[in-house]
């Protein structure tokens, strides 16, 4: 049943130490950057982190890796530009990095939703990243297979929530929301505004409240116009 | 379509054109970051193509300036981007099916090294200590119905970058269709041998002294 | 909730006001189609409790009769139905996908029989000629938290349907958790045990000749 | 690139002998009625379908098998109060069946759209449908391996295309047809109507162009209100 709660604080006390948290955003685009923000403050250490990134500056992700909370990641390209406070850590031997090919990501994360205990893509076939994973050849083409990405916590964002947990999204701030907020045990989700049962039109739903545990409206800074 | 003559290697720019003329009208296609980019300022509205970006979204439009700019809406290389008329919107899943299910016609990728078996090396120098970052690459190389490679002939230190065998770790495994350099187009047949589909400012015989391998002429 | 004392065999709607007297509010529920489906007449709005179809809709109302018939609104038995207020529409894989990924906190179900160990036999009566039709049967009774089954405690031929074994083709291994049958609810404890929880116009003795392996007592 | 032909008959023209055919559509809720029609007409046989049933009644799909066109039929539900036509044709063994059951057959879809070799499910382990499938213990529970359905065509209904091929759907009008419209080499569609490209919203697409190849319009019986 759908908690709705008033700041971010509350929404990610539930978050323990040894968690599996998974974070939206792809870029700026969808990351739920005060819910991170919180996360820091709340304390919990010990974490993994499941994320399309490894951080960037200073801020959100970053600063939780540089705060040594995070004890390993799950990501698809953590090297960036100003992927510093990853860079160290990992250089100096204390995060662990499991890289996984985006769309391996994305259809793991996918998997742990919808019950698909491992599937086999191409995806990586021949490539270090494929090291040690089970091969077969199916359909003409040889394939790895992949194990699905559970979490106990989703921390991602969407644009509106209505009090049945139901969520749209904005663009392409879409992206891991979806995924991410099904595959966890507790989803949590920041958005801009809560509208009442009935307030969203069924058809355009992108996720429906069964997958949602948690919702905290945020005033965001105002998104550019379309 | 007729090819133009050239007399000089091309510039990025020029290399961008020849590729949007080699890309079928209608297509669905996904351009790689970086100087893949650049080939969707070729790309006419008679063309018809759509692109594709894999953060979600079909019918991408132009990169976004000034009050255009929405922090919603960005490509895989994380630049602003506009919509196009009869765009849509996915998640990441949806996406990357998209892609791994063999729908999109086209990818262009850059790449580090290709080798005569259309092995694709793009993502990783294979230092011992660089930090392996693959993103989207193994999806669009392996998932496009065909791969097309936009690079240099040879790497600044001028080592050549069509090899016998990547010795860099691979993004795929016989991926790559078509490999358009700013020397030479060139055309990856499947059985180990590498056609020669046309030159830029140079002849087959100076291409062939920058390529380790005998290479097939048109 | 205080339990009701009763002094007969329930009719399947009592029956049914029995089951949804267990369903924990602000559960997600699927109901199979036959008797199950008398459950949703004794769900309450305060239980707000929300129904999935596995034909692509969360937030299912009510059979909808004569103007409200829609033919693009129907449940899984085909029939025509209603919207709810916070309802949502979605294809098909990701409505099994919400089924078999754990989401629903239950979903009740009829059956031929039911063993010990909580394997459920209610797609196929094994009869050789006969044609295997299983539809989501397979999925709800392995997908969701807790299976329920809704049957009477013999067939109509007496046979008891609460065995040591299935002998009819399975649906599920291990799967359900409770039986509400018109003489009495059991509970599948996992390691072989059954505990009858109650009676109903009948004591456990009674109860106890209609099954062939030793029950617990509550 | 989609073409948007004037009838039926041109829509179903390409299906060949010997092809398989997805056909979308829960009850009569997204079935496709008007291409069935003409699937049935232009004469195409030795088919192997794809569809949740076996046909109901005397038209359309149970039409098609009383007429021998059908060798093969994969589905979830054959044996229905009114499927005398499969059912008979069964009985004589003049026409294959593969007994799916009904997640197994919408991932299965899912699978072939998404490039997916093959995946790992608990549905169905330890009965008659899982005889003969690897069986592995994946995250504790006892799965059974499952691989993609692919198809030459699909026939599917929807509500709106655009003239770039995106569609919309109605209520669970909606079932199969995303994920057979993405399955098959060839999809067809038909629609109530075609609107320009722009027309619709990109938040609320359903289905995006790219795995959209022929769409027709078709004056539907007009449909009850919500």
């Amino acid at each position: 049943m759908l908690n709705v709660v008033e700041c971010a604080a509350a929404a990610v006390a539930p978050i323990k130490n040894g968690s599996t948290v998974m974070i939206g955003g792809f870029g700026v685009a969808g990351q739920p950057v005060e819910l991170i923000d919180a996360l820091i403050e709340e304390g919990a250490t010990d974490l993994t982190v499941v994320n399309n990134n490894a951080g960037n500056g200073d801020v959100g992700l970053a600063k939780l890796i540089s705060l040594g909370r995070v004890r390993k990641i799950i990501c698809s390209f953590p090297r960036q530009a100003d992927s510093h406070h990853f860079d160290a850590k990992y250089h100096a031997g204390e995060i662990e990095l499991e890289a996984v090919p985006q769309g391996n990501l994305a259809e793991r994360i996918r998997a742990a939703g919808a019950g698909i205990g491992a599937f086999f893509t191409p995806t990586g076939y021949g490539t270090p990243l494929a090291e040690g994973k089970e091969v077969r050849e199916l359909g003409g083409k040889m394939q790895i297979l992949e194990l699905p990405i559970t979490a106990d916590f989703s921390l991602t964002k969407a644009v509106t929530a209505d009090t049945a947990g139901n969520l749209v999204y904005r663009k392409t701030a879409r992206n891991f929301g979806p995924i991410m907020a099904a595959a966890a045990t507790h989803s949590i989700v920041q958005v801009s505004n809560v509208v009442q049962r009935g307030q969203l039109d069924p058809e355009v739903v992108v996720t429906p409240g069964i997958y949602v545990d948690t919702v905290v409206a945020i005033d965001s800074p105002a998104v550019g116009q379309a | 379509m007729t090819r133009m003559t050239r007399d000089r290697a091309l510039s990025p720019e020029e290399l961008a054109e020849v590729v949007a003329a080699d890309i079928p009208a209608g297509a669905y296609v996904n351009l790689g970051i970086g100087q893949p980019t650049l080939v969707s300022n070729y790309l006419t509205p008679e063309d018809d193509v759509t692109l594709h970006t894999e953060n979600g979204m079909l019918g991408m439009g132009a990169q976004a300036h000034g009050e255009e700019v929405d922090p919603d809406l960005i490509n895989a290389g994380k630049i602003p981007v506009k919509e196009t008329e009869g765009c849509s919107y996915f998640h990441h899943a949806d996406s990357f099916a998209m892609m791994r299910g063999g729908h999109l016609d086209c990818c262009v990728l850059g790449a580090f090294q290709v080798d005569r078996n259309g092995n694709l090396a793009n993502w990783h120098t294979g230092k011992p200590d660089a930090i392996p970052a693959v993103g989207g690459a193994m999806d669009l190389a392996t998932g496009a119905k065909q791969t097309f490679v936009m690079m240099t002939l040879t790497a600044k230190n001028g080592q050549p970058k069509l090899v016998e065998e990547c010795t860099m770790p691979l993004t795929g495994v016989g991926c790559v269709s078509r490999i358009y350099t700013d020397q030479a187009v060139f055309l990856i047949e499947g059985d180990g041998s590498v056609v020669v589909r046309e030159t830029f400012g140079c002849d087959v015989e100076a291409v062939q002294e920058l390529v380790p391998f005998a290479l097939e002429r048109a």
